[in-house]
C-alpha cells in the first residue's frame, strides 16, 4: 500500500502473511524489493556468517571457553534483512536474537568475541552476560537482559530524533513470548500517540523458551493485529523470506521518514535451535519439528532465489561458507588469544567500580578501597 | 529577589532549562495543557511549545521508558510522575535500565533523566497520595536520590539534577510545596514568603548534588532529616531546648557522609527522622552508617523516627506522622541514654 | 451476533457504536434486551439515587467534612446497567467511578457515607480515602487508588471461579487514560490466553483529569479495538443509553457463563462534571462542552423512553428525585451523626496497626506501644 | 527418610500441597509442561493436571496480578518468577496491592498468596541473573520475606508459606539449589546428599515463619546471614577460628530479633552478611536494630560484608561475590574493634 494509506484501510495485512520467494525461488508480488544482485550477494554472506558465528561460538560455550550463549539459528534473515533495509545511522534496539544486525553492519566480529569471553578486550568491561553487545558506533543500544524494555526506549529515541528535526530513525525486535510485557503496550501506545518515527518488530519464532506462541496469545489472533487497536499500520511478514523482511521494513522505515508514524510488524519465524546453552527443547517438543518446519531456512531461500536468477552457484555458496568459517576462526584465535573466561584474563578490578555512575562516589570508592584496588 | 514558593520554584528551574538547553523537555501526566495537578509545570507548554513540555499517557512504565531512550539519544527528559505513589509501574525501568544503563554499556550509552514526583504525608491523601519510597531507590546503584527542603534548593538542587548526566529520582515534599510545616497542623500555615528561602533567584544557579545542610547548628545532639521532616525536626528542637544540630540531608545518594559524622563526633548523639515506614527505611542505612563512622563517640542508641510499618492510614492522619511531639520523646531519649 | 460467533467476524463492532434508544427514547434494533417496565423503574431510580448521593456528598466535601470527592453524573448507565445485567453474586472489580454498582445493588448509603467521612463506624475503618469502598458481601471489590490494578485482578479472580466450577463471572471496569497502563494489556492477554469468564469494560468518558481520550491512543483508533488483537470479542457501546449497556452487558456475561471467555466493551460516555473535588475542568475544556454533549444525560433518555411506554410521567419522576433526594438527606444526617472528617470521631487508634498482617508481628505491637495504645 | 537436594525439597513442597489442598495451585513462565527452567516444578502437571500447575505468559505484572484475584476469591496460589531480577514488572502488584489489599479492606479482602523467586549470585548468571532484591520487599508494610538455606527448610518454609494467610515473597537462593557452598569457588561442590539437611520427610510438615536458627554456637561474635551465605559465613567461622555463633535468620520479616538480640547481648559483635548492594540493604535494618536493641552491650562497631554498590559484573563473579576471606576480615575486625 502507499505508506499514506490509513492504517484502517490495511487492517488485513495483520492477518495475512507477506511474501515474496515462491517455492521455486522466483520474486513474486507486489512487494518485491526488486533489489539488485550484490546487494543479495551480500546480505546473502552476512547471513552464512552469522550462522556460522553461531556456532563457532556454540561450540566454544560447549567447550568451556563462556558461561552461556545464544543462536539466531534459522532466524538471519530478521536481523540481516532490517540491517540491509535501514539506514546505517538508523538506530537499534534488538534484542538477544539479532546478532545479525551488528554482523551486517561489519562490526568487528573478534568484538563480539571478546564480549562473550568477558576477557581483557572486551568492550563492555566484563560487565554482561555473553551477547549483551553494546555499540553505539554501530547503531546497537545495549541489549538487556530484561526482556522487552528496549520497546518503549525505542519509542522515545525515535520521538527524540523528530523531536530534533534529525531524519534518523529508530528499530526495535522482541519475541512473540515477550508480548506480553507492559512494555509492550507501553510501546505501541507512544508509538500511536507522538506519531513516532520507529518500527516496532515482534520476532515470532513461536517459542519462548518452552512456551508455544500460544500461551503468549498467538492462538487467538496474530500478534501483527495487536496493532490495530492502536491505530498502527500493522504487516505480518514470512521471516525467513529475506526478500518479505526487507519489503516491509523498507516500506515502514519510508512511512517513519516521511513522518508518518509507526509500523508494527510480526515478522513470522522460527526458532530452529534450543533457546540457549542452558536448553534442551527435546524436553517439550518433537525433535523433528525442525526438519517438518514448512517455511524453510531463509539462507537456503535466498541462495535458491539468486541460483534461479543465474548470479549465483552452488561452488561460490560453498566457497562462502567455507570463507565465512575462515573469517570465524581467524577471528576466534585472536579472541582467544585476549583469554576465555575462567582464565581470569579479564579487565583490572579497578573498572569494576566505575561507571555506576559518571563520577564514583565516596561510597564505591572506599569499597574499592576495602577490596584492595 | 523574587519571591517563591516551591511550586514556584521548581517551575522557575524547568522554565531556566527549557530556555537554556534545548535537549531539557519535560512530560508527564497532566503536565502539559494543564500545567500538572500541583501546577509546577504552569506555563511552560505556552512558553516553550507542545514539543518542549507535554501531555502523557497515563503509563509510567512508558513515562520512563520513553525517557530513558530520549536520554540515550543525548536529551535530558524530565519526567513528572504525579504522585511518588505511582511510580511502581515505572520501577522496572528505573532499576533494571536507567541505573544500569552507564554500566552495562561502560558508559557507550547513559540516562540522564530526571523523574520528578511529590511524595509524602501531611495533606490526608490516604494510603495512595502520602507515601515517602525514597528507600526504594537508595538501594539501587546507579540512581542519585535528591529531596529538597526549601523553594532556594528546589530550584538549585532540580537544576543539579537535570545537568546531572546520571538517573536523578528528585522527590518533592508536597506538603511543604506552599510554606514550611512544623507539624503542629492545628496551627495556621505560613506561606513561604514569609521565610527567607523563599527568596529564588530567577536566574540560573545550582546546589550541588551531595552536598547536606546545617539548619540549625547544635552541639548536644544530631538530628538528621530531609523534606518536610527536616522543618518539623527544627521545632521540635526548638521546643525541646535541646541544643540540636539539625541537618538537612538534601541528596540522600550520594550522601554527605562528612557532614554527617563530623556532627555526630561532636555531639555523640543522633536522631535519625522520616515519614517512610520504618523497617529497611532510609533511616536504617543512616544508623548503620552513623555507628559504623562513629561508634567510639556514641553516647546513647541512635533513634529512628519515622512513619509505621503500616500503609498511611486516611483517618489517622497525624497520628501517623511523625510529628514534634514523638521526636521530641526521641530526642529526650537520646539525650538521657 | 451469536454468543458463540468468532470474534474476528464481529470485529466491525468495535468500531461502531451499539445503540437501543433513538431520539424519540424508543427501543429499536436487534440490541434491544426487551426489559420488563418494573426493570426499567428500579434502574431508573438507581441511577436518580446515584446521582442524587453524588450531588449530596460533593456538597459535603465543599462544607469541609471530609477531604475528597468523585462524582459519576452522566454516566450513571454505565454501573447500574451492570448491576442490573449481571447477576447479584458477581463480583465487580471497579474503578472509583462506578459507585452505582453498591447503589443498585442496595449497599446501605450510610454505609457509604461512614466511609466518605472516615467516621468510628467506617466498615474500613478510615484507612482509605474516600469513595474507596470495599464489600465483598455485595460483590465490589475493594477499590485501588492505583489506576488498572483491578483489571489483571478481575482475570485472576475469574480463572478461579472457573476453576472451582462456580458459575460466578467477573466484570472490572477502567477509565479511557488508565487503558495506557500494562495492566491493560495484562489483562486482555491472560482472559485472552485462559478464557476467563470475565467482563473488560473500558469506560471511555473522554477525559482523564485534563487530557482528551486521545493523548491515551483515543484518536488513533477506538479503545474497543485494542480487545482485536487479543482476539476478544469487542464491542462499543453508546454509555449513555441504559439499554445499549445492559444489553453488551448480557451479551457478554452470558457469553462468560457459557465457558466461551472474555470480551472487552468500550462503553462510550462523557465525564459531565470535574474529575474530582481538587480538580477545576473550566482550566483545560470549554465551560459550555457538557452543555452540547451530544449523546445524551442518561438518565433523561431512559425517562423519556419509560415515558415514551407510557409506564411513567413526569410527576412520577419528580417524586422519585425528591424521594431520592430524602433518602440520601436521611442516611446523610444518621452518618453525620457518627462523625465527619476532622471531627477526630475515628475508630480506636490501636486498630491504625491492625489489619496489615492477620496476626500483628512484634515490630508492629511495639510501634503501637510507643504510641501509648 | 528420602534425600533430597533443595530443588527437589521445594518440588515436594508443592506437590505436597498441590495434594492436600485443591485451593492450591502453580503457575509460571515455562513452569508447566517444561517443569520450570530450575525445574522446581518437574512433574506437578503431569501428575497433577494443567488446571493446577501451568505455563503462563512472560508478563510478571499479569502474574501477580492475576494471582491477587485468584487469592481473594480463596485460592492460594504459587508463583514462579523465573528469576529475582525480572520481578520489577510485577512489582506494583505486589507493593500497592498484595501488600496493601487486607489493610485497606479491614479484613475484607486478602492475598494469601505465595511467590517463588530464584535470586543471588555465585552462578556466572551476570547482572541479571544474580540480583538479591529482598530490602526491596523487606521496607513494604503486609509483605512477608522469607529465605530458606537448606532443603529441609526450602521445604518446611515453603509449605509455612502457602498455608500463610499474607502474601509471601519466597527467595530461593540458586546458588546452593544442589548442594551448599562454602564460597571457595576453587572447590569441588559437594552435592545435598552428602548433608544431613539433606534428610527431607516425604510428608507434610511447616517450618515456621519468623523464627531463625542458630547454625553454628558460639560465644565471642554473631555473625547474621541468610540463604547461600548461611554457608560461607559457616566456612568462614571454621576458618579464623574464632568461636563465632552463625544466625541463620530464614525469614526477614517478620525477623526473629529476640534470637538475634540473644547472641548479641552474648557476644557483644556482629557481623552482617548479605549479597545485596549494600546501601539500603537489609544488613542496614539489621544494623540499627542491632544497636537499638544492644547499644551498652556492643564492644566493635557493627560491620556489614555484602556485595558492592554496582551492578553484578559477569567477569568478576568471585570479586563481587562476598566469599569467605571478606567475611573473616571482617570478623577479625570485630574482634578486634
Ligand atoms: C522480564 C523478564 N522475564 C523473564 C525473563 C526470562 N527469559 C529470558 S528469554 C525468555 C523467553 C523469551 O521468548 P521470546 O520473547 O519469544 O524471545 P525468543 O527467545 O524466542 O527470541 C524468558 C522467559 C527475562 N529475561 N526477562
Ligand atoms: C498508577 C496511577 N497513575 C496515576 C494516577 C493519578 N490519577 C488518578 S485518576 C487519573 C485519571 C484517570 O482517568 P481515566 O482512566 O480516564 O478515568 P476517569 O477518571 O475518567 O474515570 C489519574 C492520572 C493514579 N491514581 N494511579
Ligand atoms: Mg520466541
Ligand atoms: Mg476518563
Amino acid at each position: 500500500p502507499a505508506i499514506d494509506a490509513r492504517p484502517h484501510d490495511m487492517m488485513e495485512l495483520a492477518f495475512g502473511l507477506i511474501r515474496v520467494l515462491d517455492s521455486a525461488g522466483k520474486a513474486v508480488g507486489p512487494w518485491d524489493p526488486k533489489l539488485d544482485a550484490d546487494t543479495l550477494i551480500r546480505a546473502l554472506k552476512a547471513m552464512v556468517l552469522t550462522r556460522a558465528f553461531d556456532d563457532r561460538m556454540y561450540r566454544a560455550q560447549r567447550q568451556g571457553k563462556t558461561s552461556f550463549y545464544m543462536k539466531s539459528t534459522g532466524e538471519e534473515a530478521v536481523a540481516v534483512a532490517a540491517a540491509h533495509a535501514l539506514d546505517r545511522e538508523d538506530m537499534c534496539f534488538p534484542s538477544y536474537r539479532q546478532q545479525g544486525l551488528l554482523i551486517a553492519r561489519g562490526y568487528p566480529l573478534i568484538q563480539m568475541m571478546n564480549q562473550i569471553y568477558s576477557n581483557a578486550k572486551d568492550p563492555i568491561k566484563g560487565r554482561q552476560l555473553p551477547i549483551m553487545y553494546s555499540s553505539k558506533e554501530f547503531g546497537f543500544f545495549t541489549i538487556s537482559g530484561n526482556l522487552g524494555t528496549q520497546f518503549p526506549q525505542a519509542v522515545g529515541w525515535a520521538m527524540a530524533s523528530a523531536y530534533k528535526g534529525d531524519d534518523r530513525i529508530a528499530a526495535s525486535w522482541i519475541g512473540d513470548g515477550t508480548t506480553a510485557e507492559g512494555d509492550f503496550h507501553y510501546a505501541c501506545t507512544f508509538a500511536s500517540v507522538y506519531r513516532a518515527p520507529v518500527i516496532l518488530n515482534v520476532v515470532n519464532n513461536q517459542w519462548a523458551i518452552s512456551s508455544f506462541q500460544g500461551i503468549a496469545g498467538g492462538d487467538e489472533s496474530t500478534f501483527a493485529s495487536r496493532g490495530i487497536g492502536y491505530g498502527l499500520p500493522s504487516l505480518r511478514v514470512d521471516g525467513n523470506d529475506f526478500l518479505a523482511v526487507y519489503a516491509a521494513t523498507a516500506w515502514a522505515a519510508e512511512r517513519a521518514r516521511a513522518n508518518l508514524g509507526a509500523t508494527l510488524i510480526e515478522i513470522y519465524t522460527y526458532r530452529a535451535e534450543g533457546h540457549s546453552t542452558s536448553d534442551d527443547p527435546s524436553r517439550y517438543r518433537p525433535a523433528d519439528e525442525p526438519k517438518s518446519w514448512p517455511l524453510g531456512d531463509p539462507i537456503a531461500r535466498l541462495k535458491q532465489h539468486l541460483i534461479a536468477l543465474g548470479k549465483w552457484s552452488d561452488a561460490e555458496h560453498e566457497a562462502a561458507e567455507k570463507d565465512a568459517v575462515e573469517q570465524v576462526r581467524e577471528a576466534n584465535k585472536a579472541a582467544e588469544a585476549e583469554g576465555t573466561l575462567g582464565q581470569n584474563r579479564i579487565p583490572s578490578l579497578k573498572t569494576m567500580f566505575e561507571d555506576v555512575y559518571k563520577d564514583t562516589p565516596w561510597h564505591i570508592r572506599k569499597q574499592r578501597q576495602e577490596l584492595g584496588v | 529577589m523574587p519571591t517563591m514558593n516551591m511550586i514556584q520554584a521548581l517551575n522557575s528551574a524547568l522554565d531556566t532549562m527549557l530556555t537554556r538547553d534545548p535537549n531539557v523537555l519535560t512530560f508527564g501526566e497532566d503536565a502539559g495543557y494543564f500545567g500538572g495537578v500541583f501546577r509546577v509545570t504552569d506555563g511552560l507548554q505556552k512558553k516553550h511549545g507542545l514539543t518542549r513540555c507535554f501531555d502523557a499517557p497515563i503509563s509510567e512504565g512508558g513515562l520512563v521508558g520513553v525517557a530513558i531512550g530520549m536520554g540515550a539519544y543525548g536529551l535530558r527528559p524530565v519526567v513528572e510522575v504525579q504522585f511518588a505513589d505511582y511510580i511502581y509501574p515505572g520501577y522496572d525501568q528505573i532499576v533494571s535500565e536507567a541505573a544500569r544503563l552507564r554500566y552495562r554499556s561502560a558508559g557507550d550509552f547513559t540516562a540522564p533523566i530526571t523523574i520528578r514526583t511529590p511524595y509524602g504525608g501531611g495533606i490526608f491523601g490516604g494510603q495512595t497520595h502520602s507515601q515517602s519510597p525514597e528507600a526504594l531507590f537508595t538501594h539501587v546503584a546507579g540512581l542519585k536520590t535528591v529531596i529538597p527542603s526549601t523553594p532556594y534548593d528546589a530550584k538549585g538542587l532540580l537544576i543539579a539534577a537535570i545537568e546531572d548526566d546520571d538517573p536523578v529520582i528528585f522527590l518533592e515534599p508536597k506538603r511543604i510545596y506552599n510554606g514550611p510545616f512544623s507539624g503542629h497542623h492545628d496551627q495556621p500555615v505560613q506561606p513561604w514568603s514569609k521565610f527567607p528561602e523563599s527568596e529564588v533567584p530567577a536566574e540560573h544557579y545550582a546546589v550541588p548534588l551531595g552536598k547536606a545542610k546545617i539548619v540549625r547548628a547544635g552541639g548536644d545532639l544530631t538530628v538528621l532529616a530531609y523534606g518536610t521532616m527536616v522543618h518539623v525536626a527544627k521545632a521540635a528542637a526548638e521546643e525541646t531546648g535541646i541544643d540540636a544540630e539539625v541537618i538537612d540531608l538534601r541528596t540522600l545518594v550520594p550522601l554527605d557522609i562528612e557532614a554527617i559524622a563530623a556532627s555526630v563526633e561532636k555531639t555523640g548523639r543522633c536522631v535519625i527522622v522520616h515519614e517512610a515506614t520504618r523497617t529497611s527505611g532510609f533511616g536504617a542505612e543512616l544508623a548503620a552508617l552513623v555507628q559504623e563512622n562513629c561508634f567510639y563517640r556514641l553516647e546513647a542508641p541512635i533513634e529512628r523516627v519515622t512513619g509505621f510499618d503500616t500503609p498511611y492510614p486516611h483517618a489517622f492522619e497525624w497520628s501517623y506522622f511523625p510529628g514534634p511531639k514523638r521526636i521530641a520523646e526521641a530526642m529526650r531519649r537520646a539525650m538521657k541514654g
